[in-house]
């Protein structure tokens, strides 16, 4: 018996450490499996709470994030592989020409 | 409870001494066979008709020097093989080789199956990246991306196969087979699941990663000494996976009749070991380009349509 | 006893869950960071396999996250092959500060959630087969199944349009 | 035995089934179509899309009553038909303005068309999604599209660095949204807008601090489509970087999409929780109106002054949504209409004065336009007028009803907040009023519009001056709206 | 014989300790020699010619995003598939509806010349 907090407290602090790491570092494919891991913390959470409330709806909802994320990552490398023919580099920080 | 573990631990080493042992006879047969073929004898020097070939070959690659090239990445070095060989081996735990003899039983073989099939290419990618010299990466990116391709037919191609049967349990596909074989219902299928088998396992005429006179070995290049012989068992470990996939989905499992059904099961993977031995010695190797259309251009839709005349299919009867 | 050892399964997985975690944000070379990606998926695939009983979202995990995504990645990566020094990352410290104050924020939801939860997870009750999930995606989330693959559409769409150099 | 699966009524979702068929055609149709002839794929995707707008126009009459399909997870209402119209109006309109720009950049692909196609339907989605779950996924559908439009000019650096900006932080705020819809599913059980909202009723759930972190984290994910602070700085980079139709398409469909979900999951969903989120929603809207405007103040570019100026007008609109009565939701489907007018019309201006090296972003390019081009001038100061909200343009209604909303809930101090902030922005917009009619203008070539642009720009501003003098029927269109998206409330 | 999920552990770890065990084994068995032409990257005999970057194959991307693609495609037709006999008719309408988009897709991406290999 596992009471659902710890898993969703669990959740909540691998979400935490994505969002640092999304926040924080500068490498674009880093960046990007920062926020991966926060969507993967999402997972968790949702599948915590629909395998304590016997309910099937966030198990759906995780397939559905899991698919989305794999569109996001798609589109997402795209956009850095057409960055990097421009200017030869994936650091976000070299990636200045629009003031933020 | 102690009495379970005790039963799986004992399964489980029996099915890991006996595939290892398949693993290593199967290099000597592959010899045996091609030499015949090409109507050479094969190694014959080691015991009587060169029967302990492959041990000797084990304990060679096991004492030569192991090398790792200063360019390397060392911890993936030596990472990716091991993920490979593991990846393979584990599959083995959840075929059911009779309708009592598997390590477990999962109600989702299947699906467990595939995803640790597609684990392992990533192995491939990291051997190629690891070894910081120019081919190997070509040749892991060759590799991963031949092997990422026909996973997609692969899985498509069983989907007939999950419609009849309602389930992704590999016993119950089995038992769903009683009467007639799903090879009977689902002939496209099965070729279809041949030819994306071939791709996967990097096997001729699909061998495109290996490919001498383009790449020189592929991703395993810088590889030697033990870390070499892995990729080599995790291939031909594959190879019986793939074998044994094709007798479940396919070819009714372990019936049969007066036998035992682990007899059969056996002789009918056997069939295919010898069919792809057989094919590496008939055809060539097919070009990069050739193979991604036969692929992509060819195999996706044939086993989109397939699967949607199986489904018209069995709402009329 | 059994509570006990249905414990000792989560503690572990969840500490290596967590470990590879922080390898994720805080290793330098991003294939060593995938590669802790890789396992943070495949761990916590048997936590939902192990306590939560969702065997098929658990293949799921496997199959597209780590089997598909995870090899794009590196798959990218590795295309891109960018030399050692190009990993480098000046330390930004207000971006630090940034990421601390998230980190406090969410310790502050803790607190707050922490107390709000009634259910328990009690492992080894079986969990939902494969059918009861179609059952749900097929019957009552058809538009959303549907929408999957147009979702999909855009992202092929977009990723095609970008990557390639002329079309 | 088989499973009876209720037959959803198809019917309701005609449009989106027509926009994706429209976008699939139209890219089949791209592959065989000549290069030198790329314009007739715009010319068959507007078509299409005057046709869409056409059959969503044609229920309205029936949508006395909210009807919804597919086991309540799609609700079609006057609210949502109201906001499809307002996407495919501005859809429409940015493909007119785009015709003749792709020419310029040399960018005239079919993808262009079809991901504007592919973004509005998840818009669409957006707007008559009951479930959460939906919600998301025409939320995901309709930002992908985006991303990849912002960066479709491939080549061009800032094009792509806005790209990636905008996707980073769209991916990382669409985790947020998805945390909030976790914990609602959590606290309720259920994604559906109508179950939850049952079961916060039923188990009195109305001060649950899941909850109410859940709405901090919805109105965090929806509010980078919004541009609202603190998640508006992306919002100049994007419009600076971005090909200009398409920075004129994001400051218009994707706000109101976002805006229309919002008023959607706050007032059906989680209405009963109505004493937070106005909390939330007063702080965000001061802060909104107030930043949008004073930093568009320091502007030189007049397509990052338009962002702001844009940041500024979602706190306007947010006024409607605080309001939560009848007047308020009028007021905002009104004003969108206006604002996609105004909007449209005074990027189409900057397009128009795009040429072959200059990108005619800069408020130097406005100088002495008044000498050179008098009507264009003209058509600029009637948006000028409209986007500062002074009669008689379209803008003057709709900020008219959103405040008079804002009074009627008592919002006294926020309106006044609000009023100070138009004087503000007079500034602003004077001064490209200024550039093109006191500073004399220097040596301009030729400048050679497509014919789609003129009369986009044409039909916006007779728009906005006529429904500015004569608002009635836009007026009672939004009435009926609201009314019928109300009466769930009472 | 029931579902049992907790032999795939004991599984994992005989495999990962024969993996990890044979090559230590192997590197303490065999013999050193290390020299630099031995350990430099292998070029055909050839001295290594610039490092092992390259210029970006988009074929290869483009390849590994089909595959993505597709592979969300295959996860969504299983559940279907399992369940294809309950559901019926209305169930195939749905399949072919999102085999549908998948082939426009497809048919895209063919027509766009991503799936040719030059």
């Amino acid at each position: 018996m596992i009471p659902l907090s710890h898993i969703i407290i669990f959740s909540l602090i691998i979400f935490t450490i994505g969002m640092v790491g999304a926040l924080s570092r500068r490498n674009v494919f880093i960046v990007l499996m920062s926020i991966e891991l926060m969507l993967n913390a999402v997972n968790i959470a949702l599948i915590g709470v629909s395998s304590a409330m016997g309910n099937l709806i966030g198990q759906v909802l995780a397939i559905f994030i899991i698919t989305v994320a794999a569109g996001e990552a798609a589109v997402g490398l795209a956009i850095v592989v057409a960055l990097y023919r421009n200017r030869l580099t994936v650091n976000v920080d070299a990636i200045n020409l629009l003031k933020w | 409870m102690t009495q379970e573990l005790v039963l799986v631990v004992i399964k489980m080493i029996v099915v890991f001494a006996v595939a290892l042992l398949v693993v290593a006879y199967l290099t000597y047969f592959e010899r045996k066979i091609i030499g015949h073929m090409q109507l050479r004898l094969g190694p014959m020097r080691v015991g009587p008709h060169g029967l302990l070939q492959p041990i000797a070959d084990g304990l060679k690659l096991f004492v030569k020097e192991d090398i790792v090239p200063h360019d390397s990445d060392r911890w993936t070095f030596y990472f990716a093989p091991i993920l490979n060989l593991v990846c393979a081996l584990v599959l083995l735990a959840v075929i059911p080789f009779s309708y009592n003899f598997m390590v477990t039983r999962l109600n989702i073989g299947v699906l467990y199956i595939l995803s640790l099939a597609s684990v392992g290419t990533i192995a491939l990618l990291l051997a190629g990246w690891s070894s910081g010299s120019k081919y190997p990466i070509l040749g892991g990116l060759r590799s991963a991306a031949q092997i990422f391709s026909y996973e997609i037919f692969l899985g498509f191609s069983i989907m007939g196969v999950l419609m009849i049967s309602g389930s992704l349990d590999l016993v119950k596909i089995v038992e769903a087979q009683s009467k007639v074989w799903n090879i009977v219902y689902q002939p496209v299928a099965f070729v279809v699941y041949i030819i994306a088998a071939l791709g996967e396992l990097n096997r001729t005429p699909f061998d495109l990663p290996e490919a001498e006179t383009e790449l020189v070995a592929g991703f395993h290049t810088e590889y030697s000494g033990f870390k070499f012989a892995y990729f080599f068992l995790a291939e031909y470990a594959n190879m019986i996976i793939v074998s044994c996939m094709a007798v479940i989905l396919f070819l009714g499992g372990w019936k049969g009749p007066v036998l035992p059904g682990i007899v059969w099961f056996l002789i009918k993977m056997c069939a295919f070991f010898y069919f792809f031995i057989w094919v590496r010695a008939t055809f060539p190797r097919y070009r990069y380009d050739q193979f991604m259309r036969i692929g992509w251009k060819i195999m996706l839709p044939v086993t989109l349509a397939n699967i949607l005349v199986t489904g018209i299919v069995m709402m009329l009867v | 006893m059994m509570i006990n050892a249905w414990d000792v399964v989560f503690f572990f997985l969840a500490g290596l869950i967590l470990l590879s975690a922080l390898g994720v944000v805080f290793i330098r070379h991003p294939v060593y960071s995938a590669l802790s990606l890789l396992a943070n998926l495949c761990v916590t695939a048997i936590l939902y396999l192990s306590l939560m009983g969702a065997p098929f979202i658990a293949m799921v995990q496997i199959i597209v996250y780590a089997g598909a995504i995870m090899v794009f990645f590196l798959f990218v990566i590795m295309l891109m092959n960018l030399s050692k020094g190009e990993y480098q990352e000046r330390a930004v410290p207000w971006r630090l500060l940034l990421g601390l104050g998230a980190a406090a924020l969410f310790a502050f939801q803790i607190f707050i959630l922490a107390g709000e939860w009634r259910g328990v997870l009690s492992p080894g009750a079986g969990g939902f087969g494969v059918k009861a999930l179609s059952h749900f995606i097929f019957t009552r989330y058809i538009l959303a199944f549907e929408l999957v693959s147009v979702l999909i559409f855009v992202a092929a769409l977009g990723a095609v349009a970008l990557a390639k150099k002329k079309l | 035995m088989n499973v009876t699966v209720p037959m959803p009524n198809l019917s309701l979702v005609v449009p989106e089934i027509l926009m994706v068929i429209l976008a699939c055609g139209l890219l089949l149709v791209d592959l065989f179509i000549p290069k030198d002839r790329k314009r007739v794929v715009g010319y068959i995707a507007l078509a299409g899309v005057v046709v869409v707008g056409v059959v969503t126009a044609a229920f309205w009459g029936k949508m006395a009553q909210p009807a919804t399909t597919f086991s309540g997870t799609f609700v079609l209402d006057r609210f949502a038909l109201f906001f499809k119209e307002v996407f495919l109006f501005t859809t429409g309109i940015t493909i007119l303005i785009s015709l003749k720009y792709l020419e310029i950049e040399k960018v005239s692909l079919g993808e262009y068309y079809a991901l504007m196609l592919f973004c509005t339907l998840g818009m669409m989605i957006m707007v008559s999604g009951a479930d959460l779950i939906v919600i998301y996924l025409g939320i995901e559908t309709m930002a992908l599209s985006v991303y990849v439009l912002a960066g479709f000019m491939k080549f061009d650096h800032k094009c792509t660095e806005a790209a990636l900006k905008y996707f980073l932080l769209g991916v990382f705020i669409s985790g947020i949204l998805l945390y909030g819809i976790t914990l609602i599913y959590a606290a309720t059980g259920s994604t559906q807008l109508a179950q939850v909202a049952a079961v916060i009723k039923e188990k009195g759930l109305a001060k649950n601090p899941l909850l109410v972190l859940a709405m901090f984290m919805l109105a965090a994910g929806l509010g980078l489509e919004i541009a609202m602070a603190p998640f508006h700085f992306w919002a100049p980079d994007v419009y600076e970087g971005a090909p200009t139709p398409i920075t004129a398409f994001i400051s218009v469909a994707p706000k109101a999409a976002a805006f229309a979900a919002l008023v959607r999951i706050f007032y059906h969903g989680i209405q009963l929780l109505e004493p937070q989120w106005q909390i939330l929603l007063w702080i965000i809207c001061a802060v909104t109106m107030t930043i949008g405007n004073v930093t568009a103040l320091m502007q030189q570019n007049v397509k990052r002054m338009l962002a702001y100026s844009s940041v500024a007008h979602a706190g306007y609109i947010l006024l409607g949504v605080l309001a939560a009565n009848q007047v308020g939701v009028q007021g905002i489907a009104f004003y969108f209409f206006a604002y996609a007018f105004m909007n449209m019309g005074a990027f189409g201006l900057v397009i128009y004065l795009r040429r072959e090296n200059i990108v005619g972003d800069d408020i130097d390019d406005f100088k002495g336009l008044a000498q050179t081009h008098p009507l264009l001038a003209v058509i600029m100061v009637v948006f000028l007028l409209s986007l500062a909200g002074i009669p008689p343009t379209a803008g003057f209604v709709g900020k008219f009803l959103l405040f008079a909303a804002a009074i009627k809930a008592g919002f006294y101090w926020l309106v006044a907040l609000a009023a100070l902030n138009s004087v503000v922005a007079l500034f602003y917009y004077f001064r490209i009023a200024k550039a093109m009619y006191m500073q004399s203008p220097e040596p301009l070539p030729q400048l050679s519009p497509g014919r789609g642009l003129v009369l986009a720009l044409v039909v916006v501003g007779v728009f906005t001056l006529f429904f500015g003098i004569y608002p009635q029927p836009l007026m009672s269109l939004a009435k009926d709206t609201a009314h019928t998206f109300m009466m769930f409330l009472s | 014989m029931k579902d049992a999920y907790w032999p795939l552990i004991l599984v994992l770890l005989l495999a990962v300790g024969f993996g990890v065990v044979a090559v230590l084994m192997s590197t303490l068995l065999g013999p050193k020699k290390p020299d630099p032409i031995k350990l430099s990257p292998y070029e055909c005999g050839v001295d290594p010619v610039g490092d092992a970057r390259m210029p970006f194959f988009v074929h290869y991307y483009v390849v590994a995003l089909l595959f993505l693609i597709f592979d969300i495609e295959v996860v969504f037709t299983y559940p279907w598939a399992v369940y294809f006999k309950k559901l019926g008719l209305f169930g195939l309408l749905e399949m072919v509806v999102f085999i549908a988009v998948f082939l426009a897709i497809f048919i895209y991406v063919w027509g766009r010349g991503a799936l040719e290999w030059e």
